[in-house]
Formats: C-alpha cells, sequence, structure tokens
C-alpha cells in the first residue's frame, strides 16, 4: 500500500470537531490518507465525578451517574443503586425490579439508537440519524411521563424508585414498542444493508476477540468480535434470570468477525433483544406493590468495599465503592465501558484511512462523559 | 469578435447587461434549489422544514423567504481572512470556482432561440471551463494554510479529474451520433421519434447511450461534489473540507458555484442525453415557451435526483471513490463508445 | 473593436507570463499561468480555432496546470503556505532573452508572411478530426506511443526501489 | 476458585508475594508490589487461573498514615471466576510496578490511576495525566490534597461543605 512514503503530518481531529462524539482529541499521525498512530486525548470534560462522590452522601450520588453517562442515564444509576443495595443487603418488591428492567432496557434501546444513528452520520448518512432520533423521542416521552426529565432522570433510587409508573403507561409502552419493532427493518433497509454502508463498514476496523478481551472491551463490542458475553446472562443481576432473550454476535456477515458492520449489527440485534425483554417485563409486572417500601431512612452502608458491574448499553459498567460506615461514600470509582472501547481506537485503527478512523470511532459508541466522569 | 457592437462603449454595455442577467440566473438558481432541498430533504426526514411562525413575516409563508433571508445575512456577515493564509490567493479562488461556473451557463440553450452564445463547440466548451473550477478549489484549499482544506482541496482535485474522464468520454459517444458539438446542433438531432411514438432522444437512441446516460449522471454528481461523492467536503471527517475558513460573502460564492454547477451539470446532462428542451410527445406544446418549460423541468427532475441521492446515502471513501471512476466507469465508457461505433455502422 | 480585446489579451498573457518568470511564491507563479493559458486560448479563438482553444483550456489548465499544482504540494513541506525558488543569473538569463527577442523580430520581419483577409471557416472540429485520422495518422501516433513510453517510465521512477 | 485457593497457589509459585492478613476483613489477596509484573503474568496464563480480563484498576487513598491501595479485579472468561488483588504502596514515593503489557487496558486505567493518586507504574510507556491538564499540580484524589486557590491566575471559588 505504501509504496511511496511521504511526509507524516500530525492532525489534530477535535476538540472541536463534528464527529468527535462530545469534546474529544485525536492527535492523528497520517501519511497522506493514511493514518500511522492515533493518541487519543481526553478529559476535555472531566468533572471530578470521583472527587465529587467523596463529598456528597450515598444518594445525592445518584444524579451525578446520570450525568456520567448521559445517553444512558437509567443504566448507569441501575448500576449504582444495586451495589449500594447489595452492600447493605437491601431487598427491593418485585414491582421496582420489573419498573427497573424495563426502564433500563427501553433506556438501552433509546442509546442503541443514538449510537447507530451517529455511527451512520460518521459515514454521511444523514436521513437514518433523524429516522432513529425520531423513534427516541418517543421514549424519551416516556420516561418524561414517569419522572418528569428527558434526559437525566434520576429515577432509580436505593431500594426503590422516585415516582410510580403513571396511570396508563403499560399500554403507552406497548403502543411504542408495536410502532417500534416495524421500524428496525427500515433503518436495516435503508443503511445496514446499504451497498455503500457495507463497503464502507465491512473489514474495517476488525478488532479479534483475543485482542478485545485484552483490552478490557465490553459489551456490544466485545459481542461484535464473536464473544458471547453479556452480563445480563452470565452473572444475572436484578431480576435478569427472568426474561428469555438470546445474545446476539457478530458472525461476519459482510466481512470478518469483528469489523464496524458487525458491531453495527449486533446493536441492531440487541435492539431487538430489548424488545423482547421489556415485552416479558410488562406483562409480569406485579400490579401491587409499593414502590417506597425499602428506601432506607438512612444511607450507611457497613464497612467494607464492593466491586459490582452491570451491562450498560456500552459494555460493563462497573463501581468499586469504599464504605466507612460514615454518611458519605469513601470511594467511588466507575469503570466506565466506552473509557476502555475508546484506549482500543489506536490499535484498530492503524493503518486505515481518515474516514475509516470516523467510522470506527463511531462504531465504538463511545460518550465523552463517561469517559471523562 | 464579429464586430456585432460598433463601438466599444456599446459592446461593454451589452457584456455588463449580458454577465448581470446570468448572474441574476444564478443566484435564482441558487436561492431556489436551497429552498428546494430544504424542503425535500425536511419531507424526506419526516420534518416539514423552514417554515414561517406565527404574525409578522419570519420566513414568510412555508418558509419561502428563508433563503432569502440568509443571503441577506452572509451578505451582511463579517469577512474573515486568516492570518497565515496566503491573502492574495484566498481572495482569488472563490471567484475563479465562481467564474469556471458562469462560463459554462453561457452556453446551455433554455430553449430554440435563448441561448447566450451558440457556440460551434459547445459541449467541449463546456467540459473545458468545467475543468477551471479545479484550480479554484486547489487554490483555496491551499491558500487557507489549514490542513482540513488542504486535504479537501486535494481529495477534489482528485476527484474532479478523475470523473472528468468517464464524463468526456459519455459525452463522446453522444457526439459519434449526433454529429456536432454544437448545443443546439445536439438537440436538433434529437428531434422525431423511434417506432413513431418513444422521443428520439440519445438516451432511448440505443443501448449504449443508455449506459452512457448513466455513466455521465454518476460522474456529473461526482463534479459537482455531491453526496455521496462529497468527500473534498465531508463534513464529519473534514469539518468543511477546503471551505473550512471561508465565511460570509465568500463562502457563499462556493455555495452559488455548487448550485450553478449542479444546474450545468443537469443542463449537460439534459441537452445531451434527453432531448433539451424537445417535448416528450413529438410535435405537441414545442413552442419556445414550452421549450424552456421542458428544459427547466428537466433539469428540475434530474436535481431532484441529486437531492434524493445526498438526502439516502452515505459517504464513499476516497479511494473507494476512485476505483468506481477508474474500475467501472471508464471501461464502461470505453466499452460504450466501441459499442455505439457499431450500432451506427450496423443500425444507423 | 476586436483590435483592443486583441492587445488587452494579449497584454494579459505577456504579463502574466513575465509574473510566472519572475515571481518567488511557486503557487503564485502556477496561478499567474492559469492566466497565461487562458490568454493563449483566447488567441486561438482570435484566429477562429475555436476547438484549439477549447482544447488549449481542457488539457492546459485542467490537466497540466493543476499537475504542477499537485507537484508542488505533494514535493514541498505542505504545512507551510510560503513556499519559494530563487532565480539565479538574471543576468546572464536577461542577455539571452534579449538575443532570442532580437533573433524572432529580424525573423518575423524578413518572413514573407502570406496576408488575406479573414475568413470564418465552417467547422474546424470536424477539419481537424479528418487530418488527424488521414494525413497526420503516423505522427498522432508516434506522439501517443511518446505519451505512453513516459507514462510508464514515469510510473517505474515514482516506485521506490528496494 | 475461590481467593483463598488462589492466595495459596500464588504462595507457593511466589514466595513471599503474598501478605498474610491476620483477620482477613475482606475478600481479597493482599500482594506485595516487588514480584508483581511475574504474579500478574503467572495469573494470566497459568491454565487453572487464566484471568484473561482486567476489570478495573482502583486507586485508594486509605487516609492518614496508611498506605495508599492499588485495587485489581479481575476476571475469567473463560473459567467464569474472579478475584480482588490489593497491592498496598507507600505514600511518600509510591511506585508499583506497571502491568500495561500483561493486560493492555492496564495502559489506560495505570495512567487514571497516577492522574488522581500519583503512584508511579513503572516500566509504564507513557505515563502522563489523562484526565486533568498536563500542567496540574498535586494529586486531586488523595485524601489530603487541597484545592488550590488560584488557577492560572483565576480564583478558584470557595465552596462551603
Amino acid at each position: 500500500m505504501s509504496i511511496i512514503r511521504g511526509e507524516e503530518m500530525v492532525l489534530n481531529i477535535g476538540p472541536q470537531h463534528p464527529s468527535t462524539h462530545g469534546v474529544l482529541r485525536l492527535k492523528v499521525k497520517t501519511d497522506g490518507e493514511i493514518v500511522s498512530e492515533i493518541t487519543p486525548v481526553i478529559g476535555y470534560l472531566h468533572r471530578c465525578f470521583e472527587k465529587h462522590c467523596e463529598n456528597i452522601t450515598y444518594e445525592q450520588v445518584i444524579p451525578y451517574t446520570d450525568r456520567c453517562d448521559y445517553i444512558a442515564a437509567m443504566n448507569n444509576s441501575f448500576g449504582y443503586v444495586i451495589a449500594i443495595e447489595e452492600m447493605m443487603d437491601i431487598h427491593v418488591p418485585e414491582r421496582v425490579e420489573y419498573i427497573r428492567v424495563i426502564m433500563a432496557e427501553l433506556n438501552r434501546i433509546a442509546s442503541h439508537l443514538l449510537a447507530l444513528g451517529t455511527n451512520g452520520l460518521d459515514i454521511g448518512a444523514f436521513t437514518p440519524f433523524l429516522y432513529m432520533f425520531r423513534d427516541r423521542e418517543y421514549i424519551l416521552d416516556l420516561f418524561e411521563t414517569v419522572c418528569g426529565a428527558r434526559l437525566l432522570y434520576n429515577y432509580m433510587w436505593v431500594g426503590g424508585l422516585s415516582h410510580d409508573l403513571p396511570v396508563g403507561f403499560v399500554e403507552a409502552a406497548y403502543k411504542f414498542l408495536d410502532n417500534f419493532e416495524p421500524q428496525i427493518d427500515e433503518y436495516n433497509n435503508l443503511l445496514m444493508y446499504n451497498k455503500i454502508f457495507v463497503e464502507r463498514t465491512a473489514d474495517v476496523g476488525v478488532l479479534p476477540a483475543d485482542v478485545a478481551i485484552n483490552y478490557g472491551v465490553s459489551g456490544p463490542n466485545l459481542r461484535g468480535s464473536g464473544v458471547k458475553w453479556d452480563l445480563r446472562k452470565n452473572e444475572p443481576y436484578s431480576i435478569y434470570d427472568r426474561f428469555e432473550f438470546d445474545i446476539p454476535v457478530g458472525e461476519g456477515i459482510m466481512g470478518s468477525v469483528g469489523d464496524c458492520w458487525d458491531r453495527y449489527w449486533v446493536r441492531i440485534q440487541e435492539m431487538r433483544e430489548s424488545v423482547k425483554i421489556v415485552r416479558q417485563a410488562l406483562k409480569q409486572l406485579p400490579s401491587e406493590g409499593d414502590i417506597h417500601e425499602a428506601i432506607p431512612r438512612k444511607i450507611r452502608p457497613p464497612k467494607g468495599s464492593i466491586y459490582k458491574r452491570t451491562e450498560s448499553p456500552r459494555g460493563d459498567l462497573g463501581y468499586y465503592i469504599v464504605s466507612d460506615g460514615k454518611p458519605k461514600p469513601f470511594r467511588v470509582k466507575m469503570r466506565s465501558p466506552a473509557f476502555t472501547a475508546m484506549s482500543v481506537l489506536d490499535e484498530i485503527s492503524r493503518g486505515w484511512m481518515l474516514s475509516d478512523v470516523l467510522a470506527i470511532l463511531g462504531s465504538l459508541d463511545i460518550v465523552l462523559g463517561e469517559i471523562d466522569r | 469578435m464579429n464586430g456585432l457592437f460598433e463601438s466599444g462603449f456599446m459592446l461593454i454595455v451589452g457584456l455588463t447587461i449580458a454577465g448581470l442577467v446570468i448572474f441574476g440566473l444564478m443566484a435564482a438558481i441558487a436561492i431556489i434549489a436551497v429552498y428546494i432541498e430544504r424542503k425535500v430533504s425536511a419531507f424526506m426526514q419526516d420534518r416539514i422544514g423552514p417554515m414561517g411562525q406565527g404574525a409578522g413575516l419570519h420566513a414568510g409563508k412555508w418558509g419561502l423567504l428563508q433563503t432569502v433571508a440568509d443571503s441577506l445575512k452572509l451578505l451582511l456577515k463579517e469577512d474573515i481572512i486568516p492570518k497565515a493564509a496566503d491573502r492574495k490567493l484566498f481572495i482569488l479562488a472563490p471567484y475563479i470556482i465562481f467564474i469556471a461556473a458562469f462560463i459554462a451557463i453561457a452556453a446551455l440553450p433554455f430553449n430554440q432561440v435563448l441561448i447566450a452564445v451558440n457556440l460551434n463547440i459547445g459541449v467541449f466548451y463546456i467540459l473545458a471551463v468545467s475543468s477551471l473550477g479545479i484550480i479554484g478549489l486547489i487554490l483555496a484549499g491551499w491558500a487557507s494554510d489549514n490542513k482540513w482544506s488542504l486535504y479537501g482541496g486535494m481529495r477534489s482535485a482528485a476527484q474532479i479529474i478523475s470523473y472528468e474522464i468517464p464524463a468526456a468520454l459519455s459525452i463522446v459517444s453522444v457526439i459519434m451520433l449526433t454529429g456536432t458539438l454544437s448545443m443546439q446542433g445536439i438537440i436538433q438531432s434529437q428531434a422525431g421519434t423511434i417506432l413513431g411514438f418513444i422521443p428520439n432522444w440519445t438516451i432511448f437512441n440505443n443501448p449504449f447511450s443508455f449506459i452512457a446516460f448513466f455513466v455521465f449522471f454518476i460522474a456529473g454528481v461526482a463534479e459537482t461534489n455531491r453526496t455521496p461523492f462529497d468527500i473534498p467536503e465531508a463534513e464529519s471527517e473534514l469539518v468543511a473540507g477546503f471551505h473550512t475558513e471561508y465565511s460570509g460573502m465568500r463562502w457563499a460564492f462556493f455555495f452559488l458555484s455548487e448550485y450553478a454547477n449542479m444546474f450545468v451539470v443537469c443542463g449537460v446532462t439534459v441537452t445531451a442525453f434527453l432531448g433539451g428542451w424537445l417535448s416528450p410527445i413529438s410535435g405537441v406544446m414545442d413552442s419556445p415557451t414550452w421549450g424552456l418549460f421542458w428544459f427547466m423541468s428537466k433539469i428540475g427532475v434530474l436535481i431532484f435526483i441529486m437531492m434524493w441521492f445526498r438526502w439516502t446515502f452515505p459517504r464513499l471513501r476516497v479511494d473507494q471513490l476512485m476505483n468506481v471512476s477508474w474500475k467501472y466507469l471508464l471501461p464502461i465508457a470505453l466499452f460504450n463508445i466501441f459499442g455505439v461505433g457499431l450500432w451506427i455502422l450496423l443500425v444507423g | 473593436m476586436a483590435d483592443v480585446i486583441f492587445w488587452v489579451i494579449a497584454g494579459i498573457t505577456v504579463l502574466s507570463a513575465f509574473i510566472v518568470v519572475l515571481n518567488k511564491n511557486l503557487i503564485h507563479s502556477a496561478v499567474a499561468l492559469l492566466f497565461t493559458f487562458f490568454g493563449v486560448a483566447g488567441l486561438y479563438a482570435f484566429l477562429w480555432a475555436d476547438f484549439m482553444a477549447g482544447a488549449q483550456v481542457m488539457i492546459y489548465i485542467g490537466g497540466i496546470l493543476v499537475l504542477i499544482m499537485f507537484g508542488i504540494m505533494l514535493t514541498n513541506k505542505i504545512q507551510s503556505v510560503n513556499i519559494s525558488h530563487s532565480s539565479m543569473q538574471k543576468n546572464a538569463g536577461a542577455v539571452v532573452v534579449v538575443a532570442i527577442l532580437g533573433l524572432l523580430i529580424w525573423m518575423i520581419q524578413k518572413t514573407p508572411w502570406k496576408i488575406t483577409t479573414a475568413e470564418e471557416p465552417i467547422q474546424t472540429t470536424g477539419q481537424i478530426g479528418n487530418l488527424l485520422m488521414s494525413e497526420y495518422l503516423l505522427p498522432f501516433e508516434v506522439a501517443s506511443i511518446l505519451l505512453l513510453a513516459a507514462l510508464i517510465g514515469a510510473a517505474m521512477l515514482s516506485r521506490k526501489t528496494k | 476458585m475461590i481467593n483463598e485457593q488462589v492466595a495459596q497457589k500464588l504462595e507457593t509459585q511466589f514466595p513471599g508475594a503474598v501478605i498474610v492478613q491476620e483477620e482477613p476483613v475482606e475478600d481479597c489477596i493482599m500482594l506485595t508490589s516487588d514480584q508483581w509484573q511475574d504474579v500478574a503474568k503467572f495469573l494470566r496464563d497459568d491454565p487453572e487461573l487464566k484471568f484473561d480480563s482486567l476489570q478495573c484498576i482502583t486507586g485508594v487513598d486509605l487516609g492518614d498514615e496508611n498506605p495508599m491501595d492499588v485495587r485489581y479485579n479481575l476476571h475469567s472468561m473463560s473459567l467464569l471466576h474472579k478475584i480482588e488483588i490489593r497491592i498496598p504502596v507507600k505514600k511518600d514515593n509510591p511506585t508499583i510496578p506497571s502491568i500495561e503489557k500483561i493486560w493492555r487496558i492496564g495502559d489506560w486505567f495505570e495512567r487514571e490511576v497516577y492522574d488522581m493518586y500519583g503512584i508511579r507504574f513503572e516500566g509504564h510507556r507513557d505515563l502522563r495525566r489523562m484526565l486533568l491538564p498536563e500542567d496540574w499540580e498535586g494529586w486531586p484524589l488523595r485524601k489530603d490534597y487541597e484545592t488550590p486557590q488560584t488557577y492560572h491566575g483565576m480564583v478558584v471559588p470557595k465552596v462551603k461543605s
């Protein structure tokens, strides 16, 4: 490929750039269009989440977890509250568990919609992006009826929820799911099986399974590489063991296993699975139950530490919480999945072209709020 | 040149008026096309696009005045020239691009009589001057002293040069059929019908010219830097490509030229393949006024297809873009020339 | 009137040619070359050689000039706008220029030019085509073989030897 | 496999690597930092352990005179077991061998810990500040960290707590 080697040029992508998904800076060494090295520079969105946590009480941390991954706020607070609940040995009522799963899965769909849309946008397809945002809006509408907020919900509390489901939520959720499922085929026809999209993503940015594991890549990115690993199945938390769903893994239908197209495909399939889960949860949802029942008066976990991980839309979201028995956490560390996904970017995009780097970056589905925290 | 004007003064006045007319036409085309593009994209994306809001003249009914307001805003914007830029070339570049688009319009036949200059070598002239725009793109990319612009300039130059070849070769097959380079001549030779009802347009003339139409149109889309071939200004990669550093009126010139180029490419396609101002039903509604109508509506359809492309397709990568040109379009175009030659020899 | 336009075009051609030679900035020289080529195209148009004028624009501006610009951009440090070249031995050059100019003027005055009133040929394109395919077929083909050889040679040169 | 078994295995393989706790409060293995690189490689490659996935590296400042901890959460994707490893480091001149070459993800995690605690990972290829600006002074997550009065001449507003 490189018979003639020209002068290398350093290109600064970002911090202000249309496809950096936030404020990210990539120092890219290029030889013509070919990229030879990428150094991500992060921290532009650093808001001292971990330092904050040491100065506020346990329940005050929840809004901050929302703000870390603002695309999937429900999933983020979900992980945090079940970690605290495990420390304090709280068992929440059935109804709360079901509502949490419904919210988390709806938010997963919303998050995947955004990821897929922006991935398409990075490759130049504008219309699918807006279609996906349209459907994401319906989910946000549902959340709005539940807790009044559209982006940062502060909905899941330790031991319970902030509000019970409003009247008519179940019907509205069913209606959304019925409308949404056929839309997935529309996205596929418009983007996923488009010849140009396939050309741009198949065989591009291949992430082999062993590299992915070594880099700690998780979630849809890992599954795109063909590893059947999903915490909801392999290490069930909450009530995920009660639902039937599949774990889609990349099969290399268009190119080789672990390419950008596979990561895209896995996310599409996961939305279908999430729809399945939500349907089951809505069906089994107990109609009775006080959602505030198990909320403790004082949140003071006993001395000790816990590492609890859950499956957020981006992968393994882990909380390492150290408690010294006081009302404020001694140490909260968030292991964010986008952080690890970001670190593999250099490895898999060397030797590709400048345009591919942005396609790969889009396919990894990063959220800067979560990387920088 | 041919002594039409007696005095120099008259010549200058005449040229100025002709120039102003074409300029007005270009501006009108751009404003209308931008409005249509916004509405088309909006409808394709399940939106409503620009709309007038409430009482008063916000953007007119259905947002009709939106682009007018935008162009006024662009006129009033501060003119920024980066300090590190090569000032002279930075200023010159948009004019070169604009002039290339401008002088190409002069040879487009709008109907039987409405043509600024009916050149003997009309098609060839348009192909030649459209290559002038590349210089402007390279200069804009170079003079900005910006890496994104440089990438954009280099990409667009490589792209346009590559796609000019299949485009020119497709036109050659048309010229072989019509036997003239004059725009009006090409249209006139398409008059009449085949089998009594199909209009005798180049596209329907034989299977090879049918393929040539698609080759030329795809190459034309690529030459106007539109999606899926918009890599020179690929927003998600190169910010805005060669015009990253341009703002205000200078940027508006790029914009104007882009839409004028679309118009020219579609105009040439219509002239060469779709019978120009000829009526689709031979002998019906073929007065000059109808001619103008047919010409413009054919162009409108093609421009709509270009917009449709833009709001549907993702973008190609730069090497794939070159592959399309050199590995597919060019061999097909060469084969077409051969095929048309055989057709003329055996059938016509 | 036609005379005035002729002189304007000729003036642009010569002036921009001077800029090409004397300007220190390579890119500026290349841009000046654009005007030179355009002026020459204009002169062709004056000689009723409309096809030649078109070919001049297409080949020299659309092809060769773009190639020159590519060459400049790819061989120099592309990060900086200001690239320059120094012209050496201006005095010796000026002597040569004056000598050649004198020779040309002398030749122009001595040559018995055939002067007739201009008449517009009906179709130059067709005539060129006929001539190239009949009378000048051999030179035409020889030229294309030469170009092919140059093409292959350039490709060979640009390959890095292993 | 649980922590005790892993600890025993490590003790036999690397004598002196495991710090024996008198009364283990929590489910973890305490290690000394000297042989950490070899231990880490062993943990990853041993067919009975196969900890191929490094979940998380957390720095913890235990406050006062206590040493700081670096805590590693390891997990095996194939054998489905996990352990937590803690390595105490001294507060003055904290250094610890880097395992960035064993688990590549360690690269960024270690940089983050360095950024927040100033723990230097020896052998790391590119140990720079990660989330904070390069010219930041101090290690913010240490318990004795004091918020600077000014940053680049800008006064930092005081927050009542």
